[in-house]
């Protein structure tokens, strides 16, 4: 071994640093502005809910439980024509933000459904004592209220997110995690792989930093 | 042979580590013969290049039938295992293959050229490319060449390293993809007349049996290349493949 | 304006919590509901807003059948009624000043200009002006009651539902809540369907009252007449403890009575005029002297001893009601 | 027993809640807190269990300092003192019967039979037998509020902490709670601090009583004192509104005056004695007649007019304590 | 397309059914003896929290945080000596549930940590003021109190765990999801995906279906 960080390319580094954030911010912002809705329609159909439904919520939990199930690797490959439909590409960062979006959502999903959960009744019941919407519930009284719950699982599931993109190599979108298993992994430079998972590391915790102090900021109590 | 055979557990059973297309198919054809000779087969199938490797190396798998020497020899390099060709079976050309264009020097300027991103396939993708006067490499003999050794770009083509399965998949969002043959028959491509350039049988990339030193003289070991390269097995491979496994031996 | 007819609700297995009432609050009435602790008082309440919907019988209110209402009909109805719960139900995320405003926001017909001073007038009201930027966790009980009920006003209802909606303030401010509403129920015609445990709140802000046992309704009546001729066991078991009524707080010799005025009559000097010139010995074992919301009374429990007892008691019975109790 | 030595408590930039309070309860005493909403009761009573950290000043307890307890000593401290608390604070996920062992179990020294029998008792004790299996989702709010108070009872605690501990029982319920609180107290010497904002709970059961005005103690005494004769505006602005003291509920002719009579004088036909023979016009204006914890007690507010009013104004001035109002 | 389902063979299916449940099974149970307790320990030891404690909750966050960063099949890599010395092999089923079990608990302690967070202040407060120690109150308060919470993110979290298995044909574990990339995804036999794909569709189903049965079972509302 002739010396660490021999095998280092910094400027490959840089770039894929570049890669995995470009990925994790397209990802994780469609993820919640598809996930939350989701969620909260998972919730509201929900036994004993405000638009109960059986149908409907075995209809949702159908779709999120197979985007769950399907290997994210598959996914990539099987969503190949949507993702070109609708970026153009199937390739690199771009091409990998679809299948991640779709990969996390649900699991977002399901997180927020939790949360929701979690939101006492009786501020629920005060809520429609005045006569609101269920519209006007859900974002004057569920999300509000169940705010540091929501924000918690951004939190987890941008962490997840981050973990996914090493996957995105298989569409050659790059990344950390791509040259972690490319370089670190295939070709056995250790220094490579310890880097790599040092900025995936250094990633995870800015991201967990921010997630906690989001949450204690809307924990009004 | 101190580890004796663990995977097997007696004299009788040979563990194989492969992947699995083609290598598990043709272990999987010389099965009932060797089994009459008295010899299991224990097939283990992974979809990764490393393991296999490991496995052989702390000796938990007696032999592995899956790599080509290029690669066996970075991995030794890197691993400071030694691990040893026993014997040369087959030859999965690579090949390159468009839906844009119909030949080669039809390729625009800027074209985008798809090539796997494993370190082994990735640079014998580009050995290839080099070959045909596409790319010119800083050392065209290393195998282990990745983009940045590439020295002349007159065409000013855009590499794009993707995993080998996908490549197939993409063919029609690039100018050029360059295939590994296995891939491109479980795509319904025909390397035969589908292929822009292809690997001849001189290609150094021909797919070996690998084992540890003491492996060499196994009779088991032996029994096994035997079978491999029979001339059952040579027509069972041009028969099974239609040119895109071309036997070695 | 309400009106519940048979109305049942049962919960699982359970014994029914309200079990067939039926029972009418005219148009700009105060009504009170009073019942031992579990009588069903919150779950009838929350039958007229149909929070919990009933499992048989019907609620009518302004002579609409509302029991089978759904969607924007419901959600009508609920805009004009106003409910303090007894938990609170406060918005843990949300400001004093911003749950103040919400049913207004929610109901989408006043300016951000009007809201703000709306909610700065109301939390001067229930005297939390201080408090507006506070979060819920941050306040004492009875600060978050308050916040109940400035927002349960916040829309000017014309129904105002109140579930124990001064048991967490000291006398001096639930009297100030009450003057609230008392004014009101006299300026606007607020209707008022209040439960409470407190008698002195159905004492001074009630029209009539029904007394709720094992989910039904065992007496029911105007204020006074209920306070001081309570007839079902429950009603008097509930008034006695609130005012020391079955066990007289002192002993003395003589005859007891129980001696009732209401109205004009209470404010003579009965007393004097019955004892004079007269040799008796009249003791006060126990009294309350009040008003109700629109009338005095005087009720005292004495022992009436001396040569000429059955003279001053012909008197007083001249005057007043009179019972005549064991010694 | 408890004593509180300059006692602050500030929350982050507030006004302080708690700002200097100082006071003893004896052992074996019932003592009283009353004061408006939000004057810093409940902050107060969690500084004695130290739920709360003084920002300054002492806690003592049994003459120790329990202000700087930490880990093992803390929690001996806390197994001998039960709370009830305003907000109930029970666990959503365990029955009734399972919030009342709950304490035991922790406490660790008795059998579960033993645990179970208590249980049993305490829940017989609160009118809750019938509703040891439901979970508190289930109970109506004060049902919620006597699950809490069995549950403080359950260790035999030597000090008891209430706060606001009969604020959603209707009157019948109360009384039965504080006739066992009051047995604890004169049977096995409970130490009982009482926050309430309920006067007839502090005249019942309490044997002193501090208000608080805006984190400090503003009158403190014995309650009978505190009641007939409060001096600070706060106190006598929490007994009228409680007791209509400070406006007549009627008018009448005449001098008036406020009669007070405590012990066994108020217990005498103290008004016929007055008026014998004369020729006087009495008209109760308006009256509380009672008995604090241990003295029988009598206030009455008299118009007096006729011929020989000032002589039987002397005959009462003989007897009892005499305060003239302006007319 | 000479018919659907001639590439699958049956028995493959069943033996790769029976190795993912395995693994599922295996590690899921683990994944939640560990998570549960490291959930527990950064929630304490967080802000304001009965055992705050900066440096130790920092440590313990790094530490998840770590395990969340590194992609899943460096993990399954890098674990290899730590899991040969755990379970003798770090082949086959058993060699995969070591970094499963790694993989997944630090996840799941994320989502027990954000569910203790909802449980209401003032029962914790009832609890601690009877003299409870740390531990009874985590025992006898928190826990139960969040328990509907912490099903929910167990059933999320086995959710996970079957979609990570499909990583583990990497050391030759087999499984659902490995004979979707081998098949479905390197050899382009489409039936062979759709009906893995079904395969854990399905299993995924069963979870969250027996997971939101537990959660109304606890949730005593
Ligand atoms: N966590 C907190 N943060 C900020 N202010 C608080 C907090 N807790 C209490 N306060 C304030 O401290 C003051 C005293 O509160 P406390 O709860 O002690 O009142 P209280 O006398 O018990 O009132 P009530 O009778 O309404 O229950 C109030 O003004 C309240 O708003
Ligand atoms: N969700 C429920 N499930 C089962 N029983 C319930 C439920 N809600 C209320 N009950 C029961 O119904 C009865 C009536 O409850 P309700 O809350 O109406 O009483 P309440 O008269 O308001 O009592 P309080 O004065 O104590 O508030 C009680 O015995 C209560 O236990
Ligand atoms: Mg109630
Ligand atoms: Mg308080």
């Amino acid at each position: 071994m002739s010396g660490w960080f021999v095998n280092i390319d910094w400027r490959d580094l840089g770039q894929a640093t570049l890669d995995t954030l470009a990925m994790l911010g397209g990802s994780l912002l469609l993820t919640l502005l598809l996930g939350l809705p989701l969620g909260v329609l998972l919730f509201l159909t929900g036994r004993r809910q405000l638009l109960a439904n059986r149908a409907a919520n075995a209809l949702l939990a159908a779709i999120v439980n197979l985007l769950r199930s399907v290997p994210f690797v598959i996914l990539l490959i099987v969503m190949i024509p949507l993702t070109v439909l609708l970026v153009g590409t199937s390739l690199g960062v771009a091409g990998a933000i679809p299948p991640l979006v779709v990969g996390a959502a649900p699991f977002f999903a399901r997180l927020v459904e939790t949360a929701l959960r979690e939101v006492d009744r009786n501020t629920v019941e005060a809520v429609q004592a005045m006569g609101a919407t269920t519209r006007q519930i859900v974002f004057r009284a569920l999300l509000p209220e169940a705010t540091p719950g929501i924000i918690a699982a951004a939190t987890v599931t941008a962490a997840a997110l981050v973990s996914f993109t090493a996957m995105a190599g298989v569409v050659g979108a790059g990344g950390l995690g791509d040259l972690a298993i490319r370089f670190g992994y295939q070709r056995f430079q250790t220094d490579v792989m310890v880097v790599t998972v040092a900025a995936l590391l250094l990633l995870v915790q800015l991201l967990q930093t921010a997630g906690d102090r989001l949450v204690l900021h809307f924990t009004r109590r | 042979s101190g580890g004796g055979t663990p995977a097997g557990g007696d004299a009788s059973t040979l563990s194989v580590a492969a992947t699995a297309v083609p290598h598990a198919e043709i272990l999987e054809h010389v099965k009932p013969a060797l089994e009459k000779q008295g010899l299991k087969l224990d097939i283990h199938i992974f979809n990764d290049y490393v393991q296999p490797n490991l496995q052989v190396d702390q000796r938990r798998i007696d032999v592995n039938y899956f790599q080509t020497k290029p690669y066996l020899d970075e991995f030794n390099k890197a691993r400071g295992t030694k691990l040893e060709a026993i014997a040369g079976i087959h030859i999965e050309p690579l090949g390159g293959y468009s839906q844009r264009v119909k030949r080669l020097d039809a390729l625009p300027q800027g074209a985008t050229v798809a090539i796997p991103n494993e370190g082994s396939n990735g640079g014998r993708a580009l050995l290839l490319l080099a070959k045909a006067g596409l790319i010119g490499l800083r050392d065209p003999a290393n195998p282990l060449s990745t983009v940045r050794d590439i020295v002349v770009n007159p065409k000013n083509l855009k590499i794009r390293e993707l995993e080998s399965a996908t490549l197939p998949r993409v063919l029609d969002q690039v100018d050029l993809a360059m295939i590994n043959t296995n891939y491109a028959l479980d795509a319904k491509l025909n390397p035969v007349r589908d292929a822009l350039l292809i690997e001849d049988s001189k290609s150094p990339y021909v797919n070996f049996l690998v084992g540890l030193a003491d492996k060499r003289d196994d009779p088991r070991v032996k029994k096994l290349v035997a079978a491999l390269t029979s001339a059952d097995m040579r027509s069972f491979i041009e028969r099974t493949y239609q040119g895109a496994v071309v036997p070695a031996f | 304006m309400i009106e519940l007819q048979d109305v049942h609700k049962r919960f699982g297995g359970e014994a029914a919590a309200v079990a067939g009432v039926s029972l009418t609050v005219a148009r700009g009435e105060i009504f009170g509901v009073i019942g031992r602790s579990g009588a069903g008082k919150s779950t009838l309440i929350r039958l007229v807003n149909l929070l919990e919907r009933p499992s048989a019988g019907r609620v009518l209110i302004d002579g609409q059948d509302v029991t089978a209402l759904e969607g924007e009909g419901l959600r009508a109805l609920r805009r004009r009624i106003g409910m303090i719960f007894q938990q609170f139900g406060l918005l843990g995320s949300r400001s004093v000043a911003e749950n103040v405003a919400l049913p207004m926001k929610l109901a989408g017909d006043r300016s951000g200009a009007e809201i703000k001073a709306r909610v700065a007038a109301l939390l001067e009201r229930v005297g939390l002006a201080d408090h507006a930027r506070k979060y819920p966790a941050q306040l004492s009980g009875g600060q978050k009651q308050r916040v109940g009920i400035a927002r349960a006003l916040a829309t000017d209802p014309a129904i105002l539902l109140c579930d124990e909606a001064t048991s967490a303030l000291d006398p001096e401010t639930t009297r100030s809540i009450l003057a609230l509403l008392d004014g009101l129920n006299r300026e606007l015609g607020l209707t008022i369907l209040l439960i409470t445990h407190e008698m002195d709140v159905v004492r001074d802000i009630c029209d009539r009252v029904a007394v709720l046992d094992r989910g039904r309704v065992v007496e029911i009546g105007a204020v006074a007449d209920l306070f001081l001729k309570p007839s079902h066991p429950v009603t008097r078991a509930l008034i006695a403890e609130a005012e020391h009524r079955e066990t007289p707080v002192r002993q003395a010799g003589g005859r007891r009575v129980r001696v009732t005025l209401t109205g004009a009559a209470a404010e003579t000097p009965f007393l004097t005029e019955a004892t004079r010139g007269l040799e008796v010995d009249l003791t006060i074992l126990d009294g309350r002297i009040g008003r109700t919301r629109d009338r005095p009374y005087s009720q005292l429990l004495l022992a009436v001893g001396g040569r000429d007892a059955e003279q001053a008691l012909a008197r007083l019975a001249a005057c007043a009601e009179l019972e005549e109790l064991a010694a």
